[in-house]
């Protein structure tokens, strides 16, 4: 393996519609807070890596760029990522092989979308070709509505228990954003509220899907030797995962989800984890629908397969669970797309720094983090250490 | 300079024409569909019967050069009841989409359900279940695309 | 094989908003008004327009500011005689690199008027520091192209 | 780090529009570099590709849709948007890192199903300010010759020169879309597009699908006798606003500087071989000449005329056409860099240069009068 990665600091911006700042003002926001947040000066950085969903999403192709300036980037090499909603983790995974290759000790990474520029299932629908499945895929929603029935009946669970275990899911997870300053959506949720809400795609209704966020985030990864000259508050890159299937939705299996499976089983034996819900302290599961983010649980190891709707039920990923999933709200109350990805990677190096404020997980010093692309098509996982 | 939620917004709609070139595996394909037939194809390598038939298979990497008509009916692998609509979409809601397994194929075929009432969700959920059979009923006029296929239809 | 296959035609149309922030705000505003505002860099002291919300150079945050001049030199001009997707104006224009008059980088915009309509005409009368100046138009709706064109200063 | 990236193989197809199927194409380039490399799918490490979504027949998020076309099934990957040498490096520091050893770099545009680059680089603008004054790449050029003829003299004579010998070139490459013998006069009678541009200074709009498999050093040469190790690189960003730069003075200078600084070349017109620049536009290549240490500010135009960078000159540019013969833009950084491959093995063909080649120099730019450039140094 290549030489230790630490990510010594993370940027974050408020999220939500807005509308009181342009496309490269929301970038810098981020920027100039990592920034001020770590004190290392912009001239210092080797690089930057940058990158948001499609370019189609706002309207301005290649926002490399448009955001040249506000990237800190004129004069420096650059690297722009994108793997539709993986984006988030691809990016802090080519911050980690930038540094780990030796070409680099400090890089800058940043994501960042501005999604109520544009229209995100119409934008989304692009990403499925013309001629075949773009008839039948209802954007997002449509694909992870179909993956939720194919792994409830593939497991026997039964529809009710779903049910029950997902407005659990969302409503702690709405309730979990109060500690989050950037999170975007944040809400008390009664489970009348959310089983009664309206049906988006059956049986995915409106509390079980992700909002329309902007933001942006930005994060700085340094080698050994920059880190320990920084003298920082480190998290150290112990794995990386990445994996992805068929671009044609109906190819694999999306129950036992492989490039899940494998993305994850990349990262731990990279880490040397061989009993994830054990030995993780935290995981920032990519969690844009509620459905989708108790699959991850079983794809991940967290729990046998069929098992995550128990689970849930018993608190066992809640906050002051076993192994707490998204104490930072998740995906499901804030979602900037190309920046969603790299926010977990965020929550999880502030979480194992003892940095989280208001919704640290006490003592926490391994974390998870993950972002999911493509047509149900790419996951991406981050495993972050304390030292 | 005083803070505002909100400024000024500019509001555009881009349209950018694109010409795909089908090539001759999907050429074929939809011309099966024009005469009601659905066209897959079989890897040699892993023996897997892939549909829409294909001219590569994407895990083994060799090449296919066969074509076979496979079964209209199938099994519902999961289905999708989709309530909202967004700017563009090519198929308005209410609509189910699905992922079928055609008798004798590998992989799942991603296409609609329909014939009976779509309005009430609770109907649906009573009539549309994982693992029912279903069968293509195709349109009368027929232009070689997928949705030559009208949707699939429960099997009675 | 045969080599000519069907096609499809794919025209992606998406709609969009775009959050024009306080700055652009402000200077499509001056626009409106009949003005064109730029930005002092308390650091580098150079004056930007447009105006800007930091410095590209220095990443000074700049919230005041300036009227610039409406007249200028010509620095650079393409001329385009076609339509095409993103067109400003009805071809025949010309698009310029302007350098206002007390500012410190390139206003981009397009030449026009004083009997600039085809290709001979420009090449006589429009060479590396032409002064123009800009004109109007009569109804302002706050974008770029209430300044109709620059127009050479004769 | 770990030892040296080498090339291992290449596969390419020509640039000619054809109606073939976008994902055909790019699984026939795969297959066809692994099989030349005797490499198995399943053995392929990591695969990094360039796409660009604007470029892309209308979808997108790119490399979703070509994934498993692209030899990537249950591997890990990734993509870079935009410049293909982009791609090119990243699957170079993954080697580098040592978590791989073998790594396939892809590059896919198919020109035939997009519409006109202008159209397209036209989406590069702000909404604000560039999209209402109707920027595109083309005027944007157009801006800059403009300035580069005023403030050094640069002739429509020298700029035509470019594409007479990188079109003549082209007539030897089997690999070029444009393929047509022009002399001096035909280009500069050729069709006004933006003043001061012609239509044959400016590159066609092309298809090209290109793979490329890199391996650490040991495994690189257990795959081939001739590897091609890579031996710099750079790349550097310039201003977003066109009136911000100034147009002459780009970034191309500091990103040959760190590529020449990782290889260790002092005297680049002496120690590169061959030169393959990234020219959508005629002028640009005499520009560029003088940002990479080729000859001095202001001299492009005379140092062609010298006859420097004719194939026969002492430092041949653009033996392939260039991208005035062939322009998938997208795509377009890698092709430079496989001409630069296959100079270097010796197996040019019929534009195989008359002397050793041991160092080559492949460019890659996009964005506004090159806002973004990006340098490969490669050798044997």
């Amino acid at each position: 393996m290549g030489r230790p990665v630490a990510i010594v600091g993370s940027g974050q911006t408020r999220h939500g519609r807005r509308f009181d700042v342009s496309y490269p003002e929301l970038v810098k926001e981020a920027v100039d807070a990592v920034f001020e947040n770590t004190g290392i000066s912009p001239q210092d950085i080797d690089g930057v890596v940058s990158g948001t969903m499609p370019s189609m999403m706002e309207g301005v192709a290649l926002t490399h760029f448009y955001f040249a300036d506000v990237l800190r980037s004129v004069g420096k090499p650059i690297l722009k990522t994108e793997t539709c909603g993986s984006t988030g983790v691809s990016l802090a995974i080519t911050g980690y092989y930038w540094i780990a290759s030796g070409l680099a000790d400090l890089v800058l990474v940043v994501g960042s979308e501005k999604m109520n520029e544009g229209d995100s299932q119409a934008t989304m629908t692009t990403v499925v070709e013309p001629f075949y499945q773009r008839y039948f895929i209802a954007g997002a929603p449509g694909v992870f509505s179909m993956q939720c029935q194919e792994w409830s009946n593939r497991f026997g669970i039964a529809e009710e228990k779903v049910r029950e275990a997902a407005t659990r899911v969302t409503i702690d997870h709405h309730n979990d954003a109060f500690d989050n300053p950037y999170a975007h959506i944040k809400k008390k949720l009664t489970p009348d509220e959310v089983n009664n809400a309206r049906i988006i795609t059956y049986p995915i209704r409106l509390w079980d899907v992700c909002p329309n966020s902007d933001g942006a985030c930005a994060m700085l990864f340094a080698s050994e030797k920059m880190a320990k000259k920084l003298g920082l508050k480190s998290a150290w890159v112990k794995g990386v995962g990445y994996s992805g299937e068929e671009y044609w939705f109906g190819d694999s299996e999306k129950a036992i989800w492989q490039c899940a499976i494998d993305a994850a089983r990349q990262a731990y034996d990279m880490a040397g984890i061989k009993n994830p819900r054990k030995e993780l302290d935290v995981a920032e599961v990519y969690n844009p629908f509620t459905y989708q983010e108790m699959l991850y649980y079983e794809c991940f190891g967290f729990c046998d397969f069929g098992e995550a709707c128990d689970l849930v039920l018993q608190g066992v990923f809640s906050r002051e669970g076993e192994l707490p999933c998204d104490p930072s709200g998740g995906t499901l109350c804030t979602n900037p797309i190309g920046a969603t990805g790299l926010n977990r990677v965020a929550e999880a190096a502030l979480q194992v720094t003892g940095q989280a404020g208001a919704h640290q997980i006490p003592g926490a010093k391994l974390g998870l983090a993950h972002a999911m692309g493509g047509v149900d098509q790419f996951n991406g996982v981050m495993i972050l250490g304390s030292e | 300079m005083e803070k505002r939620a909100e400024y000024d917004v500019i509001t555009d709609e881009v349209a950018i024409p694109y010409e795909i070139a089908y090539g001759p595996t999907w050429t074929r394909f939809f011309e099966g569909l024009k005469n009601e037939k659905i066209y897959g194809s079989k890897c040699a390598k892993c023996n897997r019967v892939l549909v829409p038939a294909r001219s590569y298979c994407p895990r083994c990497f060799v090449e296919i050069k066969n074509f076979i008509e496979v079964a209209q009916e199938g099994t519902v692998i999961s289905w999708v009841l989709t309530e909202y609509e967004y700017f563009g979409m090519p198929t308005k809601p209410p609509f189910i989409g699905a992922l079928i397994k055609l008798d004798g194929t590998d992989v799942n075929f991603l296409h609609l359900i329909g014939g009976f009432d779509l309005s009430d969700p609770e109907h649906v959920r009573k009539t549309v279940k994982n693992g029912m059979k279903v069968k293509a009923l195709w349109n009368d006029e027929k232009k070689g695309t997928i949705m030559d296929i009208k949707y699939f239809t429960p099997v009675k | 094989m045969q080599k000519d296959y069907n096609t499809l035609e794919n025209i992606i149309r998406l709609p969009h908003k775009y959050a024009a922030g306080p700055t652009f705000t402000s200077f499509y505003e001056g626009l409106r008004a009949g003005k064109i505002l730029g930005s002092t860099c308390p650091n580098c002291k150079k004056v930007l327009v447009p105006a800007r919300s930091f410095c590209p150079q220095c990443h000074a945050n700049l919230d005041e500011f300036v009227e610039v001049a409406h007249q200028g030199e010509v620095v650079s001009w393409a001329y385009s005689d076609k339509e095409f997707f993103g067109s400003p104006v009805e071809p025949p224009f010309i698009t310029a690199l302007i350098r206002l008059d007390g500012t410190d980088c390139d206003f981009l915009h397009l030449l026009g008027g004083k009997g600039l309509s085809n290709l001979e005409d420009v090449q006589a009368k429009v060479k590396k520091g032409t002064r123009v100046k800009a004109v109007w138009n009569e109804d302002k709706i706050g974008r770029m192209l209430d300044i109709k064109y620059f127009e050479p200063v004769s | 780090m770990t030892s040296r990236v080498g090339i291992v193989d290449i596969a390419m197809t020509p640039g000619i529009e054809t109606k073939e199927n976008f994902l055909d194409q790019v699984f026939w380039t795969c297959k066809e570099v692994l099989d030349k490399a005797g490499v198995k799918r399943e053995d392929v490490g990591t695969v990094i590709s360039a796409s660009s979504d604007v470029f892309h027949s209308g979808m997108s998020c790119a490399n979703s849709y070509y994934w498993d076309a692209g030899a990537a099934f249950l591997k890990n990957g990734s993509r870079q948007d935009g410049e293909s040498l982009f791609a090119f490096m990243y699957a170079a520091m993954r080697i580098l890192s040592g978590s791989y050893d073998t790594a396939l770099v892809l590059g896919v545009c198919k020109g035939s199903e997009n519409p006109d680059n202008d159209l397209l680089t036209h989406l590069y603008t702000d909404p604000f300010y560039q999209r209402q004054v109707g920027l595109n790449e083309t005027i944007a050029a157009a801006l800059q010759k403009r300035e580069y003829k005023d403030r050094y003299g640069i002739t429509e004579n020298q700029c035509a020169q470019v594409v007479v010998k990188n079109l003549k070139n082209a007539l030897r490459n089997p690999y070029a879309h444009v393929k047509m013998g022009v002399e001096v006069e035909d280009v500069l009678s050729s069709e006004v597009v933006m003043d001061p541009l012609k239509s044959m200074e400016c590159a066609p709009k092309s298809e090209g699908f290109i793979a490329m498999l890199l391996a650490k050093e040991d495994v690189a040469r257990k795959l081939t006798d001739k590897p091609v190790w890579l031996k710099g690189y750079g790349s550097s960003m310039d201003t977003f606003y066109l009136g911000d730069r100034d147009l002459l003075e780009g970034q191309l200078k500091n990103a040959a500087k760190q590529a020449y600084d990782m290889a260790g070349i002092a005297a680049p017109g002496k120690e590169i071989d061959v030169a393959e620049i990234c020219e959508p536009y005629g002028f640009q290549e005499l520009l560029w000449y003088e940002d990479l240490g080729f000859c001095e500010r202001g001299q492009g135009g005379k140092f062609l005329e010298s006859g420097a960078t004719q194939m026969d000159g002492k430092i041949p540019v653009n033996p392939s056409g260039g991208v005035l013969a062939l322009n998938p833009y997208v795509s377009r950084g890698l092709y430079r860099l496989a001409e630069g491959f296959l100079q270097v093995r010796g197996q040019a063909g019929e534009r195989q240069l008359d002397k050793k080649v041991n160092t080559a120099l492949a460019h890659g730019t996009h964005g506004f009068a090159g806002q973004c450039h990006a340098v490969a140094i490669i050798g044997s």
